[in-house]
């Protein structure tokens, strides 16, 4: 097997998911149940059989850190490569936007790690995905880069697209663009040798340009052979609060649980070690997503609970999503909501959101 | 390496014959228990809860499947580099093998173990009781009474005291007698199996019990009878919570019931006593629109379309439509088809029960005998298992 | 025992040393012939007993995350405590500088942990101190702080000096005084309940205060017990570069030796695996500390030489210090010189330096 | 769990008589070796850097201190949530409990263990050989031709070819014959006891051996012959490099002599084929100002005041003034007080030899033969010890 590095690359735009990324950086954002959206790219990586993987960080990672932990769940806890943080490490002079520099800072990283060959990705395209068979698809192209796409016929502003020819070969870029012609869009994941990443990120970093994709990619396409691989399996892209509520009530489809958790390979995350979830006299659950450590005695439908979540005698729960350790006092009635950490909801509290704008109610709020 | 004040000596080796086709290729402290956890989990917690970072677990019988679980102890952060968890399995020696003879020999044949730590004090424990227990507040307990020994003990039902070694104390918990399975009781006061000895006193009586060609090598029956006669200061160390010894299928069965009770006594939530185990990588559990869940335990990996009622549910577990699981437990990837009655059984991991099968007794409410299917064990469509032989 | 935590402020003066510390925190410089300087104190901390160690970073601390790995060598690596790096994580907002407002920026790492005493340390005093001992003569003076301290007549104008009354009371506290009176030189190192120490970092916040000693302990002097606690054993403050050279050549005496590695406890650093050392044919060594992965065929003479130095024939050395992989090449002589690592020194080359201005060669400089 | 392509079984559990004293208390894999490691380190080293990362180490011969040492395998960054380091001791069946008889009977009593990895192949390693392998390349070439098994084969000197096992090959590297020990060898190629299986056809022969009661269940006098006799396609891995079965007391002398080359032929500072071991926590050694060193290892945590000439010094010995070791090997914690010889000699681990001793036979530069002192010996002042036998 080929020696293959990951890179992921943390320097996202999270506003995009508002009281969610208050505090976190979006890889640390909580979803489906008890995981966190970097285990899916993460567990893609070590389940392809890479053992070095490099996380560049820019801002707000502490709670990605404690996740992270000694890189344990994920089997990186190694002599010899393994997990690997990189914060920036800024020392006096200003910042800059932009991922390449936050690679640039790195570069000794890259030098020193073994592999070839890299895998950058992001962590907003939640998927199970073989990476092994992306990079075959690499090396039977001949390909200097090879992104990862899939097709998807949504609104596009918040898509990278990309245009190719018949065989595959990637002859246009746009980002974001407002309404795009094709539906190829970017699973933010590259493949390409080590070497040709740090000589793109020193070009980029001399000419004082500070963007992999518009100005590593799109400004040297034409002397690049970039392909795409066209990923078929199921895709969701956390790109706003609405998708990403969205994409949460689609894992309520057994089909997709089986294809996300289970299809090419097991998605790790940080153990907690919560009892079994408990179900009392009261309780009435149905189409729900339920991790350990709950307690349940109300009724419950088409919700996603994560570990621990306490709900009381009367209570009446709908299409809301509940973060670890919310506790929901008798008689209250939640809908379209979701509620971060360490939620405590009162006695007989009444709350409301839309699908199309659920309400999201910030972190250790009681309400 | 550093003096460690105590070291803790699990006693995992027993096959647990009494549990049946449970213990044909696991022994018995790697019986699933409680929809979650191996019955070892408990003792292995209370240790690392407890503060002790140096357990040595004694192994003889199939001892591949709990190897394997405890592996480098991390689970329970005892992956530590020095001490941790080591497993004792019997070995060789320059003069040849020897299997363990009894509880006390198995102790005695890693004396070199327990020398190379250096200990004052050795905790004995079983690996196949369920409780939660601070060991550090026992051993406290015992050096305050400068104890040569100090045994846990709890008030068991009387009509039940004859199953037990049961302990005569006074007043101020020295223990004046200790009768082995009592034909009539004066107490019921029963040892709980968790024993802290002086390192150097417990050296010397091992030595000697093994010089002793009629011992059967045992704690119970001879080392602490012996220890009884010759020394003074032997401590009952009074024990009040929930503790089982789930010997048989029916109090495994039962054990596993008492986790469904509104409060149960024995409390898996609470956060400063976590019973940890090996956590399999499952997502949470999913429940469909027609499923109907009460008084339950559930763990992840499952996916439920039926109806659980008053059962454990392990991991990976998969319950069909229209099917109906009452007062059972259901060990970890068992299949469950449609149309399936499931009640007062305890089905084996792996199995898998097809469409249209009728498991255990009766109906839910009767008086029923218990029914177990075997791990692994394929059940075809439209079987009847009403029995209590163990399929 | 008493459960207690640990706190690492590496919020140090670090430019005294340097060109050893462009690139490196101060905790992160190698001495020793293999450690870091945070070792020491951490490994102290370790071998009292403390399972829960946070290390405060404020910038270049990324060669003491490789340093740190996952904890393991300290035996840190647990699910529950451990080793936890505490960055400074900015977002936007301009910093300050000061080590209360670092300690303010992980309120919840205190509010999260289970201990309830603290030992707060720096990493700038090297010495094998048993913790044990001060945290008893914390509780049987039922002190508010106690802080710890060693009898030493040098230039006092780096160091912070206590007045002691016949009580061992701490009755004044100076920093870097040019002619201090007394010889009670702190080691940095402080015992407190987490609640006084929170309680003083917030205290200290809302006025606007930055220093600990300072503004918290300076300020609130009357009002607390602090005690000062002697400790007898040696001590070597690394706060000079000619502290730093005289100190590492003061371990060439055994009998420092012996007490800085083994007194109290072991001190634990990254493991290399590396061979032995080894000597060749023309090899004429004496009055020197020796690493593994070493290979020596010249000439040395009261030096220090890391981990896989290589010392090629007719090379001679004397009192120098040649950190990690240093390569000199034949017929070269070095004097009162320290090589950082990853140099070269090239065939015949001739280097000197004094004692009292020991001259420094950077990281991978080939000279 | 994930299909293994490879699985390693190492067999450690044998006593290595031949090593006297030396392992009186610790079995041969664990015997000290090149001032720095354990000779199991070799194996371990190169199945980590060849990428195995599921290994079994079969263990029975007084264990304790191979189980300490590798522990959770996390200096060979073998310790892994899914496959790892797992020690394998004989065990307790239903029916009773086995030693291991032979080398395939090892492996035999821990089929489950291979199953539940599921792998294609199977490498069986020896715990005792002095080498660097790289496995995965060994695998390759197994695989490009399809063959059934695999025997990895040096070439040993014609005098020497008699104390092996000897591969006979055609031209394409096939086996034709295998002579375990021939009188008149018609080939030097050397069995380096390095195998590798498809695991079905391993599982077929290893039960076929089983049922055969005149078989000692060795796989060098017994399961490659049955093979040869029937199966074709068995192929021998050519390899050339340093490699050493350290079997008697001079052999692993001579082992140890070898790294002292100018340029040994076994390089332990390769940077991309590092030797992992447990590093003990010692700070850097200390040469005293009238010490004098030459063609020697010495590892960390030494101090020495005297002469070390053409030898190997494990972590931890003290020398002291105007002492000389010659030729010799110290091993870890070994105190030498003042004016001592030390002259061709292995001194075990943690022995003392107290000032004005002669060790060893003659004066450096003799023909002499070897002397062993035995781990843990004190030797009182002015003793002199030069026999051939082993104190």
């Amino acid at each position: 097997m080929k020696d293959v590095m990951g890179i992921i690359n943390l320097v996202e735009p999270a506003e995009l998911l508002k009281d969610l990324t208050n505090h976190r950086t979006l890889g640390a954002v909580p979803i489906g149940g008890r995981y966190r959206l970097i285990d899916f790219v993460l567990s893609n990586m070590v389940n392809a059989g890479l053992r070095n993987v490099g996380i560049f960080v820019q801002e707000q990672y502490r709670a990605l850190m404690d996740h992270l932990g000694t890189g344990r769940e994920w089997d990186l806890n190694r002599q010899r490569d393994g997990l690997f943080i990189l914060p920036p490490d800024y020392r006096g002079e200003e910042r800059n936007s932009g991922d390449i520099e936050i690679l640039h800072r790195h570069y000794d990283y890259f030098e020193r790690s073994r592999q070839d060959t890299v895998i950058m990705a992001g962590t907003s395209m939640v998927c199970n995905i073989d990476y092994q068979k992306a990079l075959a698809y690499h090396d039977e192209k001949n390909a200097d880069i090879t992104v990862i796409y899939h097709k998807s016929r949504g609104p596009s502003n918040l898509s990278t697209i990309f245009s190719l020819n018949s065989d595959q070969k990637v002859t246009g870029i746009q980002v974001n663009p407002l309404h795009a012609k094709e539906d190829n869009v970017s699973m933010k994941m590259y493949i390409m040798s080590k070497q040709l990443l740090m000589e793109l990120v020193d070009l980029c970093l001399c000419r004082g340009e500070t963007d992999f994709v518009k100005d590593g990619l799109i400004k040297n396409l034409s002397q690049l052979n970039i392909y795409g691989y066209c990923f078929n399996g199921y895709v969701a892209s956390i790109n706003s609060l609405q998708a990403y509520y969205k994409h949460s009530m689609e894992l309520l489809d057994p089909n997709i649980w089986e294809e996300l958790f289970f299809r090419s390979g097991l998605i790790y995350t940080k153990v907690k070690n919560e009892a079994p979830a408990q179900y009392g006299h009261k309780a009435k659950v149905s189409n729900c997503l339920v991790a350990n450590g709950c307690m349940i005695d109300g009724t419950v439908e088409n919700s996603i609970l994560f570990r621990g979540v306490r709900i009381q005698k009367g209570v009446h729960i709908k299409g809301s999503i509940l973060m670890q350790r919310s506790e929901i006092k008798e008689n209250a009635m939640l809908e379209g909501v979701i509620l971060d950490k360490d939620v405590v909801i009162t006695e007989g509290k009444h709350l409301l959101g839309d699908p199309g704008y659920p309400l999201v109610i910030g972190k250790k709020t009681v309400l | 390496m550093m003096n460690k004040a105590c070291i803790a000596m699990i006693l995992a080796g027993g096959q647990g014959s009494r549990l049946g086709v449970l213990t044909k290729r696991v022994a018995k402290p790697a019986v699933p228990f409680g929809g979650k956890y191996r019955i070892i989990d408990f003792t292995l917690s209370n240790c690392a809860n407890s503060g002790l970072d140096t357990v040595g677990v004694l192994t003889q019988y199939q001892p591949l499947a709990l190897n394997t679980y405890i592996g480098i102890g991390s689970s329970w952060d005892l992956d530590r580099k020095h001490g941790g968890v080591t497993v004792l399995p019997p070995f060789v020696r320059e003069n040849g093998g020897e299997w363990y003879k009894g509880t006390a020999n198995a102790v005695y044949q890693n004396i070199d173990f327990i020398e190379a730590h250096n200990p004052e004090h050795v905790l004995i424990l079983s690996g196949d009781h369920i409780y939660k227990m601070d060991y550090a507040a026992m051993l406290t307990y015992h050096k305050q009474r400068q104890a040569r020994a100090t045994i846990a003990v709890i008030q068991v039902p009387w009509e039940e005291a004859s199953r037990f070694g049961i302990m005569n104390v006074d007043d101020q918990n020295k223990i004046v007698e200790f009768d082995e399975k009592p034909a009539n009781p004066r107490s019921n006061l029963a040892s709980m199996g968790v024993y802290i000895f002086n390192w150097p006193i417990l050296k010397q009586y091992l030595e000697a019990d093994e010089a002793d060609p009629s011992s059967s090598n045992d704690f119970g029956k001879n080392v602490i009878p012996k220890m009884l006669a010759s020394e003074n200061d032997l401590y009952a160390y009074p024990y009040s919570g929930y503790w089982k010894d789930v010997g048989t299928l029916d109090s495994l069965w039962e054990a596993n019931m008492d986790l469904l009770a509104e409060k149960p006594s024995l409390d898996l939530h609470e956060r400063n006593w976590r019973i940890y185990s090996v956590n399999p990588t499952q997502p949470p559990h999913f429940l469909a629109d027609q499923s109907i869940i009460q008084d339950s335990l559930i763990n992840e990996g499952c996916i439920v379309y039926g109806l659980v009622d008053h059962s454990v549910i392990f991991p990976g577990v998969r319950i069909g439509k229209n099917s109906k699981i009452h007062d059972s437990v259901l060990m970890p990837n068992v299949t469950i088809g449609e149309n399936v009655i499931v009640s007062k059984a305890i089905i084996g991991s792996n199995a898998i029960i097809e469409e249209d099968c009728h498991i255990g007794q009766g109906d839910p409410g009767d008086e029923q005998e218990l029914t177990v299917v075997a791990e692994g064990a394929h059940i075809k469509s439209r079987s009847k298992i009403a029995t209590t032989a163990q399929v």
